[in-house]
């Protein structure tokens, strides 16, 4: 299988540490922290950073069909998206930091959805809810496009034909994890443009 | 992006009138689809919807799938009442076959659909109340949808897109828990919906916010085909249920609430009397499964209903019947038949032809949110913008029975 | 004057200015978890032990979120509006007396800022011109959205300024002063102006709502109208300011109402305790007294916000115009009329 | 227009009282109404630390399972991947080695046989389909994960651990 | 009681259209004929006002494509008369090639949107229809996807991997 762009990114990316290591298998000692680059402050500053985003994470609830109304009992009183400080839902692609797509995205709403994804302000995750928005689920047709990872990228999938609840949340955890382990010049990086312009943004 | 659109021009500094451009994913449209309206201050002078941003092209994916697979996709239309959608194309597909159903799989099909009713009303009722700013109350019945998926799962293993119910009948009897879970339901759901209504019923604000907005005649609902609770709040009592009863309908005792005017609260107050109706239903068929021979899930039809997975094992007969069921061979009589059940936005129809192929030869499914919603913009006119919003919600628009 | 005058006001500002930021920031969290066991839910629990660090969570990171000013917004503007929000909201809480006077040193020191004689009118000023934050946003995003918003937001505020005027004619007829001081002080033990002027109170109430555009006349910013309202196109902290100058309003504005209406710092047997108490511990418990009354005011704000529905743009103008004006006329009327036959006989 | 049937019930609009008009009332029973839920006991689950209780019948992960002897029940008859609305069942049948006599049960057995986790809609007719008792949908929900490559589930997800000292 | 019905229907419209009704059939008791398109809107105009049963609710409005007749396109109708609780089903054949129909908006408003998802999926052209244009798929679509020659998938997709896919 071609690895693509969007793979190497996230080799790149969640494996920063272990990259050389895996791919050379030579014994590279890592510099000291502080000695060059972001130092010591700057890392621990990440952290807070990270943990603070990750416990507020405002969603953009891009619902488009059945996983929208899964994702309301999300919030509802059951599972109560509230607890990890989300409940507030911006509608105004500015204000959130969670792209949430949920639902079928037929070729018609295709470009709509890359806009949302435009304006919303760095950082920025997207998380693909439910079969439709990963992969295109059982709509393979002329007018559905086939996992929205064509047109933005995705950080988390989550499958389901709606998922539960419950994966909603899991999928949830595994931004938290992202954000919290991401560094805070991440989007500055030449990888992240590189990311980018694969899909045609900026 | 669509050259035919009228366009609004902007641009002028001398037009009084403001383009706004509501959808496709503004938080009141529910689901997606797009309205461009012109607006003199507040007030709306013209618009037009666009809609198709899901269209998934269902009656083309029917067209390649064999009867049983077309379930799932039916779950997909109206994914608020999905169990609604299951039966009636199961019924669509046993009037095709003749297949006569035992009166207590009737019974139990009565349960699933009316508490699909119930939880697509919760829906729709809470969404004009969170429209009109009231998200408790919204979060309070949602709570009563999760008790509905409950039961679903008990039955099919599922919460949303259940996939409910097989072409004969049920996959399995229903169990213990759920029974205990559908009597619990109907014992809580009460309470909690009278105090919905408490909030919101008498209080000045919200009905000022409804009554008297977006009324519609008896005649206009027709011309525009409205059906289900927009029509009965228009004032005409039609209600598949009763004028064409499928699923031993007729057995029950229950009325058709209908309104006077048509205006966005009298759909309020029909929605939330059909779930009192619901609840009237659904413990009648409780009362009459007990009079009925435990254990019957299916009609005795072994040539359409897939056999237990031991006489699979066991029985010739039954693996060939199994192997045929599965490769979707099975003898349908070459016709055509409509078939129609009151769905939760209205009559949903199964148009379907089979030409003895697998697959059905067309099916085309008569859309309640499709037809409805067409009279959205040309209704629109003269209304202030938030009354458009809450006239949305009250339509109850869901956006994949709306594009398919 | 003297530099110890300095140094005490200074002191005195600073604390007001930073109790009025955790405050509000700390309202929001109150308010989410409100609305959470309102709605049978937890609300944020995740962020430190019960979720109490989830304000510095959205601070930091709305601090650190890019900030995008869009491209045909008109920049200026853009980037003053949340400021003069913010600043409005804050310049507020100069005249309100936050307890009786303390000794210090055998020096007395006011718990307020200044006790300007025309208090009231200050505070009116201020509210007027706290729409300007909203208007001047709104405007400058150039959104249709923000614009209707800030549309909403002036007309909205001027309706209610009017019947929220009228409504402290009335109670200054009862009082005789502007000066908030003095009216806390006339308040003493049980004698709070509720009890002379329940309608007029009822009118306040109402106005305040409408004032700090909280439900159910958040017409300026509903979320399933118009998005965001004014906000739709801010970010990161400018959006930050806009949130905060809300509770910030909804603080004050509740301050005022305990001032006025419910008596300040003042409960009945502070005699008694002031006795027992001392110099500096006695006006503080006062202080504290005020403040519940203030966290009771708030919470009452949220409690109503997660209750009742919205009213529409026309029918607020409505109840503005032809129900509380009248109403606020008649009770002024009745108000003069009682006085005047009390003095009388 | 005339009555369609004998169960019309008209829903008439009742005017408002004069207590009703004064809004007060309302929303007095609508504070007393949430208020009351503030003692109520929360219907929330914690979901990570605190699991929901599933139905037996819920439709979650698949497994393949073995029969009482450990053996891989599938025969590769390619059924559940022809009952799949979304397609996403992909196997490849091999004859079965002598040798491999303990592993499989009949003489046929999907030597690869891959589930795509995010087109599986668990409709559960695969289940339904499968002649041999060798699928069930009766794991828990399917994780989520960054990687769409990863949600190709091949057997040695799906497949039911063997039976333990053998 | 349907029975009956039927029959006094069709009695009375061979009476007023003659020979131009055909096909009658009873398939599931629904009265089905077809009929050709120089007479559609005025047998539906009948039908809505006529005196035995007042099919005044147009339910549906839907097209089927069949390749192989020489009269590729049908045109279905689906009427509802609620007072008499009978449906009727009224078809018309048109030429695949050139797939023209007199419109019904002028009788019904609800035959808008009907028609115009018909134009989008088959495109049949409805004559004097006010907005005739694509409904639910994307102008650049250039072919109308319902007809059986084309395929459910985009045969020139390019926003699929097969990677992704098992297969």
């Amino acid at each position: 299988m071609p690895l693509k762009i969007v793979d190497l990114w996230f080799i790149l990316y969640r494996n920063e540490p272990f990259l050389f290591y895996i791919m050379s298998n030579i014994n590279i000692v890592d510099a000291p922290p502080g000695i060059e680059g972001s130092g010591f402050f700057a890392t621990s500053m990440d952290k807070v950073i990270g943990l603070a985003r990750s416990h507020s994470l405002w969603p953009l609830p891009f619902a488009t069909s059945c996983c929208g109304i899964e994702f309301m009992a999300t919030m509802g009183s059951h599972y109560d998206f509230g607890r990890f400080g989300s409940e507030r839902l911006s509608f105004s692609p500015r204000q959130a930091d969670l792209l949430m797509v949920m639902g079928t995205i037929a070729k018609k709403m295709s470009p709509v959805l890359k806009q949302v994804y435009l304006q919303m302000a760095e950082p920025r995750w997207v998380m693909a809810v439910g079969a439709c928005a990963s992969s295109g689920g059982i709509f393979d047709t002329y007018s559905v496009l086939q996992g929205i990872d064509e047109i933005i990228p995705v950080d988390v999938y989550v499958p389901g034909c709606p998922p539960r609840p419950e994966a909603i949340l899991d999928g949830f955890g595994k931004i938290q994890e992202l954000v919290r382990n991401e560094s805070g010049r991440r989007r500055d990086s030449d990888q992240y443009k590189e990311m980018l312009a694969s899909y045609g943004i900026e | 992006m669509n050259h035919n659109q009228p366009v609004y021009i902007d641009n002028d500094p001398q037009n009084e009138l403001v383009t706004l451009n509501l959808g496709p994913t503004h938080p009141a449209t529910h689901g997606v689809f797009q309205n461009v309206l012109q607006l003199d201050g507040e007030r709306i002078v013209s618009g037009v919807s666009t809609i198709g941003y899901i269209h998934r092209a269902f009656e083309k994916i029917a067209e390649h799938r064999p009867f049983y697979q077309i379930t799932p996709l039916t779950d997909r239309l109206n994914y608020c009442s999905s169990p609604i959608n299951n039966m009636g194309w199961h019924m669509t597909v046993e009037k095709l076959l003749n297949i006569k159903m035992p009166k207590r799989v009737d019974y139990l099909r009565v349960i699933i659909m009316e508490l699909a009713r119930i939880s697509d009303h919760i829906i729709c009722n809470t969404i004009i109340a969170q429209d009109t700013g009231a998200t408790t109350t919204f979060l309070y019945l949602f709570q009563f949808r999760e008790h509905i998926y409950e039961i679903y799962e008990e039955i099919c293993g599922a919460r949303l897109t259940t996939n409910i119910g097989r072409i004969g009948g049920f996959e399995r009897d229903f169990n213990d828990i759920a029974f205990a879970k559908i009597n619990k339901f109907l014992k809580e759901f009460p309470i909690a919906l009278r105090e919905f209504e408490s909030l919101l019923d008498r209080n000045r604000i919200f009905i000022d916010r409804t009554a008297k907005v977006a009324e519609v005649s008896a005649e206009q609902a027709l011309d525009y085909g409205w059906t289900g609770p927009l029509l009965r709040s228009a004032g005409v009592d039609y209600d598949v249920r009763v004028s064409d009863p499928y699923s031993s309908y007729e057995d029950f005792d229950f009325e058709v609430p209908v309104g006077t005017s048509g205006d966005i609260y009298d759909r309020y107050l029909v929605r939330n009397e059909e779930m009192w109706q619901s609840l009237r239903l659904i413990d009648q068929a409780l009362e009459k499964i007990k009079l009925e021979p435990a254990g019957i899930f299916h009609a005795d039809v072994p040539e359409f209903y897939l056999p237990a997975k031991e006489e699979v094992y066991n029985n010739m007969e039954a693996l060939i019947y199994h192997f045929k069921i599965v490769m979707g061979e099975i003898d349908a009589p070459k016709a055509e038949v409509y078939h129609s059940v009151e769905g939760g936005n209205g009559e949903l129809g199964f148009y379907l032809i089979n030409d003895g192929g697998r697959t059905p030869y067309r099916l085309h499914f008569r859309r309640p949110s499709f037809i409805n919603y067409q009279m959205f913009a040309p209704m629109s006119k003269g209304m202030l913008l938030s009354d458009a919003i809450i006239n949305m919600s009250s339509m109850n628009v869901i956006a994949g029975e709306l594009d398919a | 004057m003297d530099i110890a005058f300095v140094i005490e006001k200074f002191i005195l500002v600073t604390i007001i200015f930073a109790i009025t930021l955790v405050i509000a920031m700390y309202s929001t969290y109150a308010e989410r978890k409100v609305a959470a066991f309102l709605q049978d839910r937890l609300g944020p629990d995740r962020a430190g032990p019960f979720g109490i660090l989830q304000p510095l969570a959205d601070g930091l990171k709305m601090f650190m979120k890019e900030e995008i000013i869009p491209t045909n917004a008109s920049k200026w503007l853009f980037m003053v509006g949340p400021g003069l929000a913010m600043l409005t909201a804050c310049i507020g809480t100069a005249v309100i007396p936050w307890g009786s006077p303390i000794v210090v040193n055998d020096r007395i020191v006011p718990l307020q800022v200044t006790d300007i004689n025309v208090g009231i009118l200050y505070i009116f000023g201020v509210v007027s011109l706290g729409v300007y934050g909203v208007m001047i946003g709104g405007w400058a995003s150039n959104n249709k959205y923000s614009l209707l918003s800030a549309i909403r937001a002036a007309s909205q505020n001027i309706s209610y300024e009017i019947a929220m005027g009228l409504s402290i004619i009335a109670l200054l007829l009862v009082t005789n002063t502007m000066s908030l001081k003095e009216i806390v002080d006339q308040q003493h033990g049980w004698h709070w102006n509720i009890f002379y002027q329940p309608l007029g109170f009822l009118i306040f109430i109402i106005c305040a709502f409408a004032e700090t555009n909280r439900a159910p006349f958040d017409l300026p910013e509903c979320e399933t109208e118009l998005i965001g309202g004014y906000h739709t196109e801010y970010s990161s902290m400018k959006l930050g300011f806009y949130l905060f100058a809300e509770y910030i309003n909804m603080f004050v504005s509740s301050a005022v109402m305990a001032t006025l209406y419910f008596g300040g710092y003042n409960y009945p047997g502070m005699d008694w305790v002031l006795m027992h108490t001392g110099p500096v511990v006695g006006p503080l418990i006062g202080t504290a007294v005020f403040f519940v009354k203030i966290f009771a005011f708030i919470f009452f704000f949220m409690w109503v916000r997660w209750t009742i529905p919205r009213f529409r743009y026309d029918q607020l103008m409505h109840l503005g115009w032809k129900g509380l004006i009248p109403l606020a006329i008649a009770n002024i009327i009745i108000t003069g009329i009682v006085i005047a036959i009390i003095e009388k006989f | 227009m005339e009555p369609l049937t004998s169960k019309k019930k008209i829903l008439e609009q009742k005017p408002l009282t004069f207590a009703e008009r004064i809004y007060l009332p309302a929303i007095a029973k609508g504070l007393s109404v949430t208020i009351s839920h503030l003692f109520k006991k929360e219907a929330t689950i914690r979901y990570p630390e605190v699991q929901r209780e599933f139905s037996v019948n819920f439709r979650g992960l698949h497994s393949l399972k073995r029969d009482e002897n450990g053996k891989e029940r599938c025969t590769a008859c390619g059924l559940c991947a022809l009952s799949c609305p979304a397609e996403a069942i992909t196997m490849i049948a091999a004859e079965r080695k002598p040798e491999e006599k303990d592993l499989y049960r009949e003489e046929k057995y999907a030597a690869v046989y891959e589930i795509n986790m995010l087109r599986c809609i668990f409709c559960g007719l695969c289940e339904e389909a499968c002649p041999k008792e060798a699928i069930y949908l009766d794991g828990p929900i399917v994780p989520s994960d960054y990687l769409r490559k990863d949600f190709i589930y091949g057997k040695d997800k799906l497949v039911e651990q063997p039976l333990t000292n053998k | 009681m349907s029975e009956s019905i039927n029959h006094e229907l069709i009695q009375s419209l061979t009476e007023r259209f003659g020979e131009k009704i055909f096909g009658v059939n009873e398939p599931y008791g629904l009265l089905t004929f077809e009929t050709n398109k120089d007479i559609i809107v005025s047998v539906l105009e009948f039908l809505k006002t006529n005196t035995v049963a007042d099919f005044n609710f147009l339910t549906d409005i839907t097209a089927v494509h069949y390749p192989e007749k020489k009269h590729g396109i049908a045109v279905v109708y689906h009427l509802h008369s609620m007072v008499k609780k009978v449906r009727i089903r009224v078809k018309v054949f048109i030429d695949e090639h050139n797939p023209t129909i007199p419109t019904l908006t002028g009788l019904w408003n609800a035959a808008n949107w009907m028609e115009r998802e018909t134009y989008d999926l088959f495109g049949v052209k409805f004559e004097g229809h006010p907005d005739l244009r694509r409904i639910l798929n994307m102008d650049e679509l250039g072919v109308h996807p319902m007809l059986k020659q084309y395929p459910l998938e985009d045969p020139n997709r390019v926003d699929k991997k097969d990677e992704y896919f098992g297969r």
